[in-house]
């Protein structure tokens, strides 16, 4: 009898397993370079106001980072009382009463709101009224180019996508005869988040978007289907683009081939350059960074990403949480999130210091390209939407849709989530 | 009887008592939420069956469940033939016959997941084994995943690699309990090779043949993993399985339309194994 | 001898053809796994090289020692507690002639038919509630459970092969039903427990739907998951990282087919096969 | 524990399935004696088994009760039915039932060990019976290793370890060779007779039953056809199915009609008639039993004697058996000599008033 005994206590202690409180919390995720910033970052705070923090480690994938905020926060936990959540996610958390307001605390302490980019702020981070996030560092699409291909052959940099597609398939074909595998463009055309993004670029330099001016949903219309053919042919009819662009095609894979050397034109996002420039990149030295071109109709426009800092409603130590929330965000803070990881910080005023600008040369192009940020839409069944976007518009640039058709199929889709969720 | 059953009993409380918790109850509490509205930004409340209704109109909901059952009949027929022909193979007299079966085994034994991604690898547009091959051989290139039908394919050879060792053992099992006597018997009366394998090898086979399939058909109706990890359900949702479907409502927070797709997956897996109940002498043969 | 000469030529293509279908995704995960680059073959450039290996075992931010080690210890309970489990009732089904014996067998295995994804709903909300998510139990009972009826098949098939007769002496010789379990026949069919376990393991250490869905992060995630969701900051996929960890983790479970293979395939196929 | 006497009261048992009901044993009373060496005889399905395993407490009955000794064991009406580690009982199985993971020492320390006993007793305890039944030197060996004869010591002597007050022996000579069969039945009777424990030793062989018991049960359709000690069953058996079942060849059943003439009851049967002592009624169908041994082969022709044709003969060596017709009747004779009789030989035969059974057209004795 004794070993039955001894499970039961065995099991007995795996059920006890369970997470002790802790005095605040705060889930971050990421890759390894990005938790050892926070690492650091919440060392450092926790010495200069002694305030004990313990630090949840997220995994890589989006997705799942979303999984396990929702979790406790659907139990109403107390624990994480902060976190970071992705610009898409913020509808959804919002609306779902997960994120306290912080406008009290900003009011009380005079936190200087004008210090951010006003157009993420009002557009992202406040939610019917309430201020409840704010960006601890923003993305948008940028076009990398090589600077030394681009001046071997005397062409300008391009300013609009005729311009790109004529310049590209030039050399494209001039390269060629060095490199099989040298491509014109890459860009993100795989089904996930990033096509969409990459959409949302195309169609609004066309003139187009997602809702016409009176916020109904005005997906069919012939800007936005030019738009997506022009995205279509990059691949299929003037073959700039690589075949597996709506397969694989994710950052990553389209940073590779870029700095592998295989490409002439990058869409991505600003933590790029960073990596093109390290020692061992073979394009270190060789590429500059831009603007994305604009249709004729349309002027240019950058898909608006990062991730933004909240505080859990349920959180029982919300005015220590306030704390963190106010140190992460200062600006030596989101100085050294610039520096050491490269990535775009939240607040505007960083972007005026002098060792900041010598670091990063481009940062001039990323505050212009801010200012023509496109954001996603703001509703909490974001993500439902994304993903009719996602297997529409990838049905269409793998041809396997016309662009008509697949963007009728994916407005009468949107329209029907929209009716289920409103 | 009732003192037989009463002595039984406590040695089969933990099991009636694990499975009911952790199987049939969350099957029923599945159930339950698909009759309600559970989105997080939603109130919560009580919509009958209107998820089900709902899903009559939902196109995408057909189309996972169009490709759900050709992936199942294709893959299931395949690897019955496949396994059928594996089984023969390693039912023969040969040296290392034993580690034949043990070869023949390892793709079903390690995780499908790590199976899906090697196969992801191979099939990669630009660096992938099999475009390297082709190329080497015709010149030419193949976008694997790019289009349904290829993505289909994929699919199908991944999963025709990871469960024919499976039907393998079972019919393994079928071969090894017909007598030898009965084909010295057929040599005798003058049954040539194939002769002997279509009117005693399969006639013999067939009721484990039937388990097999059955296993495989509802095992292949619930397709996830390697769909998850190969093609995501891409492209254009082309390759979305039923399961995967009803993943990505839960994923997004709306439980009970997710659950409602997982029912019905459930309710085609009922319905498929009563056909085969009700048609193939199954009971017969698994007892 | 025409016959045996086709016969020899099928015999020779199949095992050749078997081979290769088998092996290749084997070899080429393993080929990947040490070299420097993916693309090497393309490129034609990329050389031999442990860094792999070294960096997913020593990056602690990738967590996969941990996943090893949760999945080791989430497959081996659940085997464990889904094969005690599986003895009592096995014992009981194959001793005792109760009414609704049949019934309850065919029940357990029909059990074994749910699609996952049905249960894996209410799953979560148990698991939420209970607070459990992202816990080795939320996984543990569900795998538990999941193995009960192959165990439950497999262990019977066994059982059966024992003749009553041995039940009745030790009943005669003063022996409790629990004695007569312990000391008769879970020493007897060791074998059969053995390879029970040893296939509940593997069956637990493959799962994905369940540990995608009931854990958040490496305090309890498993290898496929980790393998599945490995990728680096941006979603590229870092295939030598992939290759390795794949290769590790598929290390125990060939080693167990390779030297269990034939009480693998007798546990599967109910004793049938010589 | 000592050793008891065993009592069995209105013992029924039936067996159900959803097809039907049998009824396995009907009504049986039994008594034996302590220290009795008491067989069952039956064939096979006539329900000994089940008796058996009544008694070992492995099957519960539908009716009756049981006494070991002074203690009631079973008894329906009470509810009560204790188990067999309860009893004391040991059993020795057809098969042996030998634990193949055991070797031979912890096969016979099994029921000592489920007991509890101490380690030093234990060893005492198997050593002592194992030298009884002369497997001292196989204590070490795997029951796999061992031969028939081997096997039936160890169970035997796994029974006898723990000194059980009843000792139940179900068949255990089923599984050896002729040979080895004689032998062990001679060791078992002396053992048996050695240890005094009473014993209930189940059986479908009447040369067993006739040799070792003290006394028998003659068990068919599960009720019991006669009780009492061999030489009592087989010179009166009380039916025919007793006559028939105990002794080889079995004894020749006629029909016969008696008739009356000069004062002397005959029996008729075809045209032969012959000469009983006892009265019985008039013209009534009966059956004769006559054992082949009791059939006397005559040179001269003696008053009673009649002439059979022979069909067949048996040649046995040391006795042969010819198989003759009476009307449409069979008869065999039993000669102690091997004679040279030939096929179509014709034989004069006399079968003595005193020799002959009567049974009535039901089968049962007529005395």
């Amino acid at each position: 009898m004794h070993r039955f005994v001894f499970f039961s206590i065995f099991f007995g202690l795996i059920f006890l397993n369970c997470e002790k409180g802790h005095l605040l919390t705060i889930a971050v995720g990421g890759a390894p370079n990005e938790l050892d910033y926070w690492e650091k970052l919440i060392r450092e705070f926790e010495e200069r106001t002694g305030i004990k923090v313990k630090l949840i480690r997220q995994p890589t994938d989006t997705d799942q980072r979303r999984q396990s905020l929702i979790i406790p926060l659907k139990a109403k936990k107390p624990d994480p009382d902060v976190f970071l959540m992705d610009i898409a996610w913020l509808g959804g958390f919002a609306a779902s009463g997960w994120l306290q307001a912080l406008d009290d605390y900003v009011k009380r302490d005079t936190f200087d709101l004008t210090k951010f980019f006003k157009p993420v702020v009002t557009s992202v981070d406040i939610y019917e009224g309430a201020l409840v996030a704010l960006p601890v560092y923003i993305d948008c699409g940028l076009l990398y180019y090589r600077k030394d291909l681009l001046e071997k052959y005397g062409c300008p940099v391009p300013r609009t996508w005729e311009e790109l597609l004529q310049v590209a398939t030039l050399i494209q074909k001039k390269e060629r005869t060095r490199n099989p595998r040298f491509y014109g463009f890459v860009w993100q055309g795989a089904q996930y988040e990033g096509l969409v993004c990459n959409f949302l670029e195309f169609i609004t330099s066309a003139g187009g978007g997602l809702f016409d001016s009176l916020g109904n949903i005005n997906l069919c219309s012939k800007t936005n289907i030019h738009a997506l053919t022009f995205m279509k042919d990059l691949i299929h009819k003037y073959k700039i683009s690589p075949p597996n662009t709506y397969t694989e095609m994710k950052e990553e894979e389209v940073r590779i081939s870029f700095q592998n050397g295989d490409a002439l034109f990058e869409r991505n996002w600003p933590y790029a350059w960073k990596l093109h420039e390290s020692n061992d990149s073979p394009v270190k030295g060789k590429i500059g960074v831009t603007l994305l071109p604009a249709f004729k109709t349309g002027k240019t426009a950058s898909a608006l990403g990062g991730w933004h800092i909240g505080i859990s409603a349920y959180s029982d130590n919300k005015e220590q949480a306030w704390q963190l929330v106010k140190f992460i965000l200062s600006y030596e803070s989101q100085k050294r999130l610039a520096i050491d990881l490269g990535w775009n910080p939240g607040r505007e005023d960083v972007y005026e210091d002098p060792e900041l600008k010598h670091n990063l040369p481009h940062i001039n192009v990323l505050k212009e390209s801010f200012n023509h940020a496109v954001a996603r839409p703001n509703v909490p069944y974001y993500t439902r939407l994304s993903q009719i976007l996602q297997i529409y518009v990838n049905a269409a640039i793998s041809g396997r849709m016309g662009p008509e058709e697949a963007l009728k199929k994916a407005e009468e889709k949107m329209r029907e989530i929209i009716h289920t969720y409103e | 009887m009732s003192r037989e059953f009463r002595t039984a009993l406590p040695f089969l409380l933990p099991l009636v008592f694990v499975v009911s918790v952790f199987m049939l109850f969350p099957v029923i509490g599945t159930f339950w939420m698909s009759l309600w509205q559970d989105v997080s930004f939603l109130p919560r409340k009580f919509v009958g069956l209107s998820h089900y209704l709902r899903l009559f109109r939902d196109t995408g909901f057909w189309q996972s469940a169009a490709f759900t059952l050709l992936f199942t009949f294709v893959s299931v027929a395949v690897e019955t033939m496949l396994g059928l022909f594996m089984a023969l193979l390693v039912n023969e007299q040969f040296r290392f016959r034993g580690l034949m079966r043990a070869v023949m085994l390892l793709p079903w034994a390690i995780p499908s997941v790590i199976g899906a991604r090697i196969w992801q690898l191979i099939y990669r547009y630009d660096y992938g084994l099999a475009n390297y091959v082709l190329q080497k051989i015709s010149g030419k290139v193949v976008n694997w995943l790019g289009s349904s039908t290829g993505a289909f394919l994929s699919l199908i050879i991944a999963d025709v690699w990871r469960t024919t060792p499976f039907v393998a053992i079972i019919l393994l099992a079928g071969l090894q309990v017909i007598p030898d006597e009965i084909y010295r018997q057929a040599k005798v009366d003058g049954a040539t090779l194939f002769q002997r394998f279509f009117r005693i090898t399969l006639p013999l086979l067939k009721p484990i043949l039937i388990v097999a399939v059955l296993f495989r058909t509802i095992d292949a109706l619930r397709v996830f993993d390697i769909i998850y990890v190969i093609t995501g359900g891409g492209p254009g949702g082309a390759t979305t399985s039923l399961s995967l479907y009803g993943y990505k409502y839960f994923l997004l927070g709306d439980f009970g339309y997710g659950s409602a797709i997982s029912i019905s997956l459930f309710l085609l897996a009922l319905f498929i194994a009563l056909l085969y109940i009700k048609t193939g002498r199954f009971k017969e043969a698994v007892l | 001898m025409r016959e045996e000469a086709i016969k020899r030529f099928l015999l020779v293509t199949g095992v050749i053809w078997l081979l290769i279908f088998s092996l290749i995704p084997f070899l080429w995960m393993v080929i990947i796994s040490f070299s420097s680059s993916p693309d090497f073959l393309v490129r034609g450039e990329g050389s031999f090289t442990l860094k792999n290996y070294i960096d997913i075992i020593t990056i602690k931010t990738l967590h996969f020692p941990d996943y090893l080690k949760n999945s080791g210890i989430i497959a081996g309970l659940s085997a464990l507690f889904a094969t005690i489990i599986g003895a009592f009732a096995g014992y009981a089904v194959s001793r005792f002639r109760f009414r609704g014996r049949l019934p309850l067998i065919m029940c357990v295995l029909g059990l074994s038919m749910f699609p996952q994804i049905s249960m894996v709903g209410y799953l979560y909300r148990m698991m939420s509630m209970l607070g459990w998510i992202n816990t080795y139990p939320a996984l543990i009972l569900p795998y538990t459970a999941w193995g009960l009826p192959l165990a439950l098949w497999m262990l019977l098939s066994y059982f059966s092969q024992i003749p009553q007769e041995i039940d009745r002496a030790a009943l005669v010789d003063g022996a409790s039903r629990l004695q007569i379990l312990r000391k008769i026949i879970l020493p007897l069919a060791l074998p059969g427990l053995v390879s029970t376990y040893l296939l509940l393991f593997i069956f637990s250490f493959n799962e994905f739907l369940f540990a995608l869905m009931l854990t958040t992060d490496h305090h309890a995630r498993t290898v496929p998951v980790g393998i599945a969701l490995f990728q680096g900051l941006h979603g590229e996929l870092p295939w030598g990282y992939i290759m390795a960890a794949s290769t590790i983790s598929s290390l125990p479970v060939v080693l167990i087919v390779l030297f269990f293979q034939r009480y693998i395939i007798q546990g599967l196929t109910g004793g049938a096969v010589k | 524990m000592r050793t008891c006497s065993l009592k069995i009261r209105n013992l029924t048992k039936r067996f159900r399935s959803i097809y039907r009901e049998v009824t396995a044993l009907k009504d049986i009373n039994l008594e034996v004696e302590e220290g009795e060496f008491f067989v069952i005889l039956g064939p096979s399905g006539c329900g000994k088994s089940t008796f058996l395993n009544i008694l070992a407490g492995l099957e519960k009955p539908d009716k009756g009760k049981v006494w070991f000794g002074n203690r009631l064991v079973v008894s329906v009406e009470d509810g009560l039915f204790l188990s067999p580690r309860e009893r004391n009982v040991a059993m020795v199985f057809q098969s042996y039932a030998l634990y193949p993971h055991m070797n031979v020492f912890e096969n016979i320390a099994f029921p000592l060990r489920v007991a509890g006993l101490p380690g030093e007793e234990i060893e005492v305890r198997v050593n002592r019976v194992a030298g009884m039944l002369d497997i001292a030197e196989l204590l070490h060996s795997r029951p796999r290793e061992l031969s028939g004869g081997q096997r039936q010591r160890v169970a035997i002597a796994r029974a006898l370890v723990r000194n059980p007050s009843v000792f139940l022996l179900d068949e255990p000579l089923s599984n050896l060779d002729a040979q080895l069969r004689q032998k062990m039945r001679a060791e078992l009777k002396a053992l048996q007779r050695e240890l005094r424990v009473t014993t209930l030793y189940v059986t479908h062989d009447q040369v067993e039953a006739m040799t070792l018991g003290d006394r028998i049960a003659i068990l068919k359709d599960g009720e019991v056809q006669q009780v009492g000690n061999p030489l009592e069953i087989y010179h009166n058996p009380s039916n025919i199915f007793v006559a028939g079942f105990i002794g080889t060849p079995p004894m020749n059943l006629l029909k016969a009609r008696a008739i009356m003439e000069h004062g002397s009851c005959f029996l008729k049967i075809g045209d032969i008639k012959i000469k009983i002592k006892a009265e019985v009624v008039k013209g009534k169908e009966i059956i004769m039993g006559i054992r082949p041994e009791d059939i006397e082969v005559v040179k001269e022709p003696v008053t009673g004697s009649f002439e059979v044709r022979i069909t067949l003969v048996e040649h046995l060596g040391t006795e042969s058996i010819l198989h003759t017709n009476i009307g449409k009747n069979r008869l065999l004779i039993k000669l102690k000599e091997d004679v040279d009789y030939r096929e179509g030989d014709r034989v004069r035969i006399l079968i003595r008033p005193e020799k002959i059974h009567l049974f009535d057209e039901n089968g049962k004795s007529l005395r």
